[in-house]
């Protein structure tokens, strides 16, 4: 299969050494896998996240945005826009939507781009990883580089929010998407059924401003997939598998729980089923390390 | 058949109260009427529904009225299995083909039943949505018109299928019976095809396609009826438990932009008057959760009777999203009750779904001269010789869609007489 | 008459009754007992040949009186229709072998020879109708209203190529429609309001060859029947016409509920008007900015709805249109001027069907609509302050108007109700000469129709039909459509009655009551109970039948005590007749015989469905089909009593409120009269369960078994009846 | 003087997708979807209805709209398909911007620390936005703050996950001045449109 080309925006938390640093390894390695090329957009900014409007406003927002679709219009011309952030994927698609529809908006940001030296053409398309790898590629495509199936190792698909909400997957519903669960039987492991918890809310950027209300719902999330008999939780975005992964530490201090369930990203799935190494699905970057799939890598 | 129809032949297409009225009204006018039915029988969903609001009669109280009207008048000829293929030409001059299917049974059937004693095979039992199982040779219901028994297609080639040939003793079975094209000329057509209920399982945050315990309205008129598949015991799906905490979720479809933009009228009603089936039986809740309620004219009166019955109560709230408890079978409803913001997390044991409703389709594109509107309900032709009647031209209950069908009844008559006029006829 | 009677017997031994009965005796019962001239037995009777068979020997034998002995009078209908001869059809499929057990062939037999008695005992009581010789032939068609209702029915019946009469009390056509500035959308796109049209629908109906047209005018005076009314029309000036009418459309419409009743809303104040009142303002704004009656221009009105409407110290129930008439008077503003603040208060927001469009348009517009309920309405300032309960943000709050408009509802112009006495009523409309009153009979609240859910346009009087919101609240969508129903319904009932066939639900019938007058006591039952107000009295003070009036229920037959009131295919014979015809075993045989009279619109079918779902009752039963309960006659019950039964049990239809009676009152008088039974019984000397009443609906096919089954375990308990052997 | 549509009009020219507000038809599924909504004092739904109603201090002095966590379950849920998510947004910058939004109100607090570390290097630098969150009160609480998340701190840095050297520098925009002028003049032409002053 040809080799396939895409303009990648990494986002802030996928930088070397922070917080998802790993998320953008295995991404690596499974792209390496897979012939993908990832080319870094020049020079990209913060989308804003979800959080940026209290302070940043409407236009602000959009103008950074636009920025990054300016430089990929520029630098990396015909390049679909591929972020693995589902924060960054979101904000980055809202702004164009918005652009699209209101002709006022797209001149106002202009007018702000100018002051950069830049100009926005709307030629761009945004996607997610997640999207890339489902509509480009398919299921039976992703199935061909399996060399290690995932056996005896039962996942819970933890799709959140914003992967999933406004905007989706095509072709999935937005209260019980199947996505994550294909993917983890198409490299041959097993999704727990009916995980009711798969669309909750983590708290977001709230975990950080309301500890104790997003600590509730993480509790959920983790309970759940302990009841339905997972080893690990699977996730696409990296504020789920941060909140979800470090502060079930918290959880136990205040609650007495005993969790200790591993959170991963499908990328780091697909690495180890490629047979790629624990290090090439960055396993060695999590708090609570997901012993039975470093195991399983770690097998010849 | 074929020769009776003349342009001065009236076409009611659908088979259902509206085009039963529409048929009726024309034919007891003196007119040649000939009606298809798509189904094995007439009828139509009101034949599905156990009673009717507000009086809490039944349905078939009516229907039995209008069937002796049918077999008593020689105006009107009936057609089942019978589907419309195209229609062509205007207004006085009709060309219509129409595919009747085969019931692998004829004219000599006496009802006697011996072919279904006979058969083996088992079926999902359409007149109760799927819900219960019924014979490979079965009479479609007990009111069924034509009172006669139909043989499913997937036993014909099968021994069952001979079975059923060798227990007829009138020589009725006909497995040999072959789908047939027939062409016929009319000068007007009621468009009389009814509604169908909006799918539950694209109303995700319900779960319908999830849990076993989440049904539909008509749904639940089946589980009513002493005829349906339990007998007319309320028992939920998933393990046959009596269910006595039943919550009804109005507008499941209807305005709501996300599916349906209209509101299907007859939904709040049809649930005030579920909740009393509920409350006859014995100690049993319901829980109506809406956003209007929607009781029209003297249909307050039934709303108010419903107000007064301790058994049922009423949140102003469309709710969030529904939730198993694994472990009960339970459902969990999360909400807000929006007089006054009151959230709640309510459990119940049955979870019914006002559906809503579409126009039934066609499974044929529509003359292009039809005039429908946002939702596809369909107003006339331009040159006033097919009219819309009942469900099939608006989101209607069935005393309005008697009143839609009798107007139509006239129009078309009016048309015919227009034509015949013009052409000096009369 | 009956020296031509030339009878004959088809018993059928198909769908197994050769199997489960002796025929041969069956055959006999029909030649010893029932005297039938020719008897044939045919395994296969619905068949070709069967059918064959029956229709030679109606020709060359020249049969009048047929009994068919096969299945019931519901299945094979068609096949078994023999119009020129009368016909007796004897159940003995679903009526015997699939409801009698195994294990009891010797009663089960039993029965079915009853049945065959029965029927050869009807048949040759039995005349064949011939249709009601005195049908009216007139065709031309009345409508009483000239508002868009009227219009609309005379335009449609015109248009379809009949005469039409049209009469209007005030000096212009048009009625509410001329006074409203524009109308609620009819077809998409629902989102504008829309010119009402009125002024086309007026010139076209004007113009029209085939109406004419009486405004200024009443009606004096209604007589006769469908098909041949006579209607005197006087003008306002004192002239008078009268004219040959075939069926009448009553499209009187509404009054909107009077406002002053509404002191705490604000009626009577200087800046609160109701919806009308809102039109008149809009009229003379004509689609410019809307000004008050005192000149002031509008900046902000809040619409009160629900104004004196689903409130039983007011109308009980809902107009069904002001949820959408306020959403479009609240655009006449937004439209003419966006700045203009408009609220519409609403405690349930009713725009079903597309309606839902029009309420998002307005939303659209910057309408806002807030649930809440309104405590009172006072001046204040320059306006209004209009205090209510937010039921949304839980607090009580005002709101200070230009302009405060009630959506008040829809009170019918029925005119007089015939149940009330004289003094307490208004002016009648129809001024009917009826020995039951001037006008006809109302459901509820005032509004006129019979059976709202099946069949909407059925009143209570033959060839009369309501159309509009005089029949049901409605808005204008709606009344176009009823109205355009009714003319069809004005059609069908003058062809009916040239054609002397009974109307809705009888349809086609063509038997009529005939009475003998030389019996009649004038105990004048009859003309007070009949539902549909057929009968009047002559000079002589006699029951005068108007056939064409009559639905053929029989209620009549059934009140009258010295039983001269008769069909020609159903009188107080040829039930009497099966009632005695059946063979009455002596009290020590412990073979019981109860009489059930069910109601053939309900209960027979139920009977009917019971046997094919295979419910069995007890074989001592003795069904016998009535038109309706309305028309058992106690006669029945006492002949009954006497010649040995030992107990009769009535099945009919529910009865009071929501009765489900197709002919209204048949089943609530068949109550009230075997409430007078005990009595009767007494005097017999018999016990008072010898005789019941119970209610069945049509889905009953359970219940019915088991009353049967229930009556006949209490016959057991209380032992046979003493009368056998005495009849 | 309530249900003056003067503050929904303010809404509707101020706050993105304020024009969406009258469109509401109060079904409450965005309330009863909303994963923090036990802790808003007063549903989206409501807030509507008290836009309408003018009650413009208790909308914009209120803490609920920063209880959105933006997981858009609001969104594709309402009937009527308002952009819920965004007219919360929107109206807790219009209520931050003109001063009346909660002080203190901890999430406010976090987004303004999280702009202004995005905007000084045009990516955000996680230990920068981490600790001066935790020392938003001062130094004391700060240290406290820090210590109570100090095994997740270690963990993360075990976990190579936060770098201690980005205190010093980290990661940056080449053209910062750039993307700095496009910022500038983005809030230039909102604030002008909004008609608020520059602050």
């Amino acid at each position: 299969m040809a080799k396939k080309s895409y303009a990648f925006y990494p986002g802030c938390s996928s930088q070397l050494k922070a917080s998802a640093s790993n998320y953008l390894v295995s991404v690596n390695s499974m792209c390496r896998i897979l012939d993908v090329q990832l080319t870094q957009i020049p020079d990209w900014n913060c989308c804003g996240a979800s959080i940026a409007y209290a302070e940043g406003g409407e236009l602000p927002r959009h103008a950074i945005n636009a920025r990054n679709f300016a430089l990929a219009e520029k630098h990396l011309p015909g390049q679909d826009i591929v972020a693995t952030c589902a924060a960054c994927w979101l904000g980055a698609r809202e702004s164009k939507e918005r652009l699209d529809v209101s002709s006022a908006l797209m001149r106002e940001t202009n007018e702000a781009l100018a002051a950069g030296g830049l100009h926005y053409k709307a030629e761009v398309n945004i996607r997610h990883m997640v999207e890339v790898l489902i509509e480009d590629f398919g299921y039976e495509e992703l199935k061909k580089p399996v060399v290690k199936p995932l056996e005896n190792m039962k996942f819970a698909g933890y799709v959140g929010c914003q992967t999933n909400r406004p905007f989706g997957i095509d072709g999935e519903s937005f209260e019980n998407p199947k996505y994550l669960d294909k993917m983890v039987e198409t490299l041959g492991g097993e999704p727990i059924g009916q995980y009711d918890q798969k669309v909750t809310c983590c708290g977001g950027a709230l975990a950080f401003s309301e500890p104790e209300k997003s600590q509730k719902q993480i509790r959920e999330i983790v309970e759940s997939a302990y009841d339905h008999g997972a080893d690990m939780i699977v996730t696409p975005c990296p504020l789920c598998q941060a909140n979800v992964e470090i502060y079930q530490s918290e959880i136990n201090k205040k609650q007495g729980t005993k969790f200790s369930m591993p959170v991963l990203y499908y990328s780091q799935l697909m690495t180890v089923a490629y047979g790629g190494s624990a290090k090439d699905a960055g396993l060695d970057g999590h708090v609570i390390p997901p012993r039975k799939l470093i195991d399983a890598a770690s097998k010849k | 058949m074929a020769s009776i129809a003349t342009n001065q032949t009236i076409l009611v297409v659908g088979g259902g109260i509206s085009g039963m009225t529409a048929a009726l009204e024309a034919a007891e006018c003196g007119r040649q009427v000939i009606l298809v039915e798509r189904n094995t029988s007439l009828g139509g969903r009101t034949a599905q529904l156990y009673r009717y609001f507000p009086k809490m009669c039944h349905p078939t109280c009516g229907l039995e009225i209008n069937l002796r009207r049918m077999k008593a008048n020689r105006n009107l000829k009936v057609l089942t299995l019978a589907e419309i293929r195209s229609v062509s030409g205007k207004r006085g001059d009709y060309t219509v083909k129409i595919r009747l299917s085969p019931r692998y049974v004829n004219e000599k059937c006496t009802a006697c039943g011996e072919c279904a004693r006979a058969v083996e095979t088992e079926i999902p039992n359409p007149h109760d949505y799927g819900l219960g199982k019924i014979k490979a040779a079965y009479l479609p219901h007990a009111m069924a018109y034509p009172l006669r028994y139909v043989i499913d297609p997937s036993i014909i080639a099968t021994e069952d299928g001979q079975r059923a040939k060798k227990a007829c003793k009138y020589d009725a079975v006909d497995l040999e019976m072959k789908e047939e094209l027939v062409e016929m000329k009319f000068g007007s057509v009621i468009w009389a095809t009814g509604w169908k209920p909006y799918d539950a399982s694209k109303i995700q945050p319900y779960g319908y396609d999830r849990y076993d315990n989440v049904i539909t309205s008509i749904e639940f008129e089946r589980l009513a009826d002493p005829h349906g598949p339990t007998g007319g015991k309320l028992l939920r799906p998933s393990d046959g438990a009596e269910a006595k905490n039943i919550a009804f979720i109005q507008c499941a479809g209807s305005r709501d932009e996300n599916h349906l933009r209209h509101c299907s009228r007859i939904c709040c009603m049809a649930s005030l008057k579920q909740s009393q089936y509920v409350s006859e039986k014995g100690e049993s809740k319901s829980t109506i959760y809406y956003i209007d309620i929607r009781a029209i004219d003297r249909f307050e009166d039934f709303y108010r009777k419903v107000q007064e019955d301790p058994q049922v109560s009423f949140v102003k709230s469309k709710v969030a999203n529904i939730q198993l408890d694994e472990k009960t079978g339970e459902l969990i409803l999360k909400g807000v009750d929006t007089e006054g913001y009151h959230r709640y997390e309510a459990r119940h044991d049955l979870v019914v779904l006002a559906i809503g409703m579409e126009p039934e389709s066609l499974g044929i594109p529509l003359p292009e001269d039809i005039i429908t509107d946002s939702s596809g309900f369909m107003e006339g032709s331009k040159d006033l010789g097919q009219f819309g009647a009942g469900a099939a031209s608006s989101p209607l209950d069935v005393n309005r869609s008697a009143q839609s069908a009798t107007a139509a009844a006239l129009r078309a008559i009016q048309s015919i007489y227009r034509t015949s006029s013009a052409e000096g006829g009369q | 008459m009956m020296s031509e009677m030339k009878t004959a017997a088809y018993l059928c031994s198909g769908c197994g009754l050769g199997d489960k009965l002796d025929m041969a005796s069956l055959s006999k019962v029909a030649q010893k007992a029932g005297k039938m001239a020719i008897v044939r037995e045919h395994p296969f009777l619905c068949s070709e040949e069967g059918v064959k068979l029956i229709h030679d020997e109606i020709e060359k034998e020249s049969v009048t009186h047929a009994v068919i002995a096969a299945c019931s009078r519901r299945s094979k209908t068609e096949a078994f229709s023999f119009p020129e001869t009368a016909l007796s059809r004897v159940n003995l499929r679903e009526g015997v072998i699939w409801v009698v057990a195994e294990g009891h062939e010797e009663i089960r037999q039993e029965m079915a020879e009853d049945y065959v008695r029965m029927g050869c005992a009807e048949v040759k009581k039995m005349k064949l109708p011939r249709g009601n010789p005195e049908s009216g032939k007139e065709k031309n068609i009345l409508v009483v209203g000239g508002g868009l209702s009227g219009l609309t029915s005379a335009l449609e019946a015109a248009e379809t190529g009949y005469k039409v009469v049209l009469v209007e009390k005030e000096t212009r056509l048009g009625g509410w429609a001329s006074k409203i500035w524009k109308r609620v959308p009819f077809s998409s796109p629902y989102n504008d309001p829309q010119n009402t049209g009125i002024l086309e629908l007026i010139s076209k109906v004007s113009a029209h060859k085939n109406i004419e047209i009486h405004v200024n005018s009443a009606i004096l005076e209604t007589s006769g029947a469908p098909g041949k009314f006579v209607v005197r029309i006087g003008k306002a000036e004192g002239t008078e016409t009268e004219v040959k009418i075939g069926a009448i459309i009553q499209a009187t419409g509404f009054s909107s509920y009077d406002i002053s009743k509404l002191p705490e809303l604000g009626g009577g104040l200087p800046h609160v008007v109701d919806q009308a009142g809102l039109e008149q303002l809009a009229i003379k704004a004509e689609g410019k900015p809307i000004a008050r009656e005192d000149g002031k221009p509008i900046r902000s009105v809040a619409f009160v709805q629900c104004a004196g409407q689903r409130d039983e110290s007011h109308l009980p129930y809902c107009s069904g249109h002001c949820c959408a008439t306020s959403i479009k008077q609240a655009m006449y503003f937004k439209d003419a001027h966006p700045e203009v603040d408009t609220v519409i208060i609403y405690t349930d927001l009713r725009t079903p069907g597309m309606g839902e469009d029009f309420y998002r348009s307005a939303q659209e517009k910057g309408v806002i609509f807030t649930k809440g309920k309104v405590s009172s309405v006072e001046n204040a300032g320059e306006g209004c302050r209009l205090k209510f309960r937010d039921l949304i943000l839980d607090e009580e709050s005002t709101i200070e108007a230009d302009l405060v408009v009630l959506a008040t509802g829809q009170v019918p112009n029925s005119g007089v109700n015939i149940e009330l006495p004289e003094e307490r009523n208004q002016v009648s409309v129809l001024n009917l000469s009826y020995r039951q009153g001037k006008d006809m009979p109302q459901l509820k609240y005032g509004f006129m129709d019979s059976h709202f859910i099946c069949f909407p346009y059925e009143t209570r009087r033959t060839g009369i039909y309501a159309a509009g919101p005089v029949r049901r609240p409605m808005d204008m969508l709606q009344a176009t459509e009823d109205a355009t129903g009714a003319a069809l319904k004005a059609i069908q009932a003058v062809e009916n009655a040239s054609l002397g066939r009974a109307a809705h639900p009888r349809s086609g019938d063509l038997s009529f009551p005939t009475v003998r007058l030389e019996g009649c006591t004038q105990c004048k039952r009859c003309t007070v109970e009949c539902p549909f107000g057929a009968i009047d009295e002559d000079e002589k003070r006699f029951p005068l039948f108007n056939e064409s009036r009559c639905r053929r229920c029989g209620t009549c037959m059934g009140a009258c005590p010295v039983r001269v009131i008769s069909f020609e295919n159903y009188s107080i014979d040829t039930v009497g007749s099966q009632i005695k015809a059946v063979d009455m075993p002596d009290e020590f045989s412990e073979k019981p015989r109860i009489l059930i009279l069910a109601c053939e619109n309900d209960a027979y079918p139920a009977l009917d469905m019971a046997g094919m779902k295979n419910r069995c009752y007890s074989a001592f039963a003795r069904i016998i089909p009535v038109r309706c309960l309305g028309s058992v006659n106690t006669i029945w019950i006492t002949d009954a009593l006497n010649s040995g039964y030992d107990g009769v049990m009535m099945m009919g239809c529910k009865h009071g409120d929501n009765y489900q009676c197709h002919f209204v009152k048949g089943s609530e008088l068949a109550n009230y009269r075997m409430g007078k039974m005990d009595d009767t019984l007494k005097q017999l000397g018999l016990e008072t369960e010898r005789v019941t009443t119970v209610e069945v609906a049509i889905t009953d096919h359970e219940k019915v078994a088991a009353f049967i089954n229930d009556y006949a375990e209490t016959i057991r308990i209380i032992g046979m009846s003493p009368m056998k052997g005495f009849g | 003087m309530s249900y003056r549509n003067d503050f929904l009009k303010e809404v509707e020219e101020n706050v993105e997708e304020g024009e969406w507000v009258k469109m509401c038809m109060q079904c409450g599924v965005c309330a009863g979807s909303c994963p923090f909504g036990p802790h808003w004092e007063h549903s989206p739904q409501k807030i509507f209805m008290m836009i309408r109603a003018g009650e413009r201090i208790q909308v914009l002095s209120s803490d609920s709209m920063w209880m959105c966590t933006s997981c858009y379950n609001c969104i594709v849920r309402c009937p009527r398909k308002l952009p819920i998510t965004h007219i919360m947004h929107g109206l807790a910058n219009y209520a931050h911007r003109l001063g009346l939004a909660p002080k203190g109100q901890p999430t406010r607090v976090f987004a303004k620390t999280f702009w202004d570390n995005l905007v000084k290097t045009g990516r955000v630098n996680e230990l920068k936005l981490t600790l001066s969150h935790y020392f938003r009160d001062g130094f004391i609480q700060g240290i406290r703050n820090a210590l109570a998340m100090k095994d997740i701190g270690l963990g993360m840095m075990k976990a190579r996950r936060i770098n201690p050297m980005e205190l010093f520098g980290g990661h940056g925009l080449q053209d910062l001045e750039g993307f700095h002028a496009i910022v500038a003049k983005a809030r230039e032409i909102e604030d002008r449109k909004k008609g608020l002053k520059n602050g």
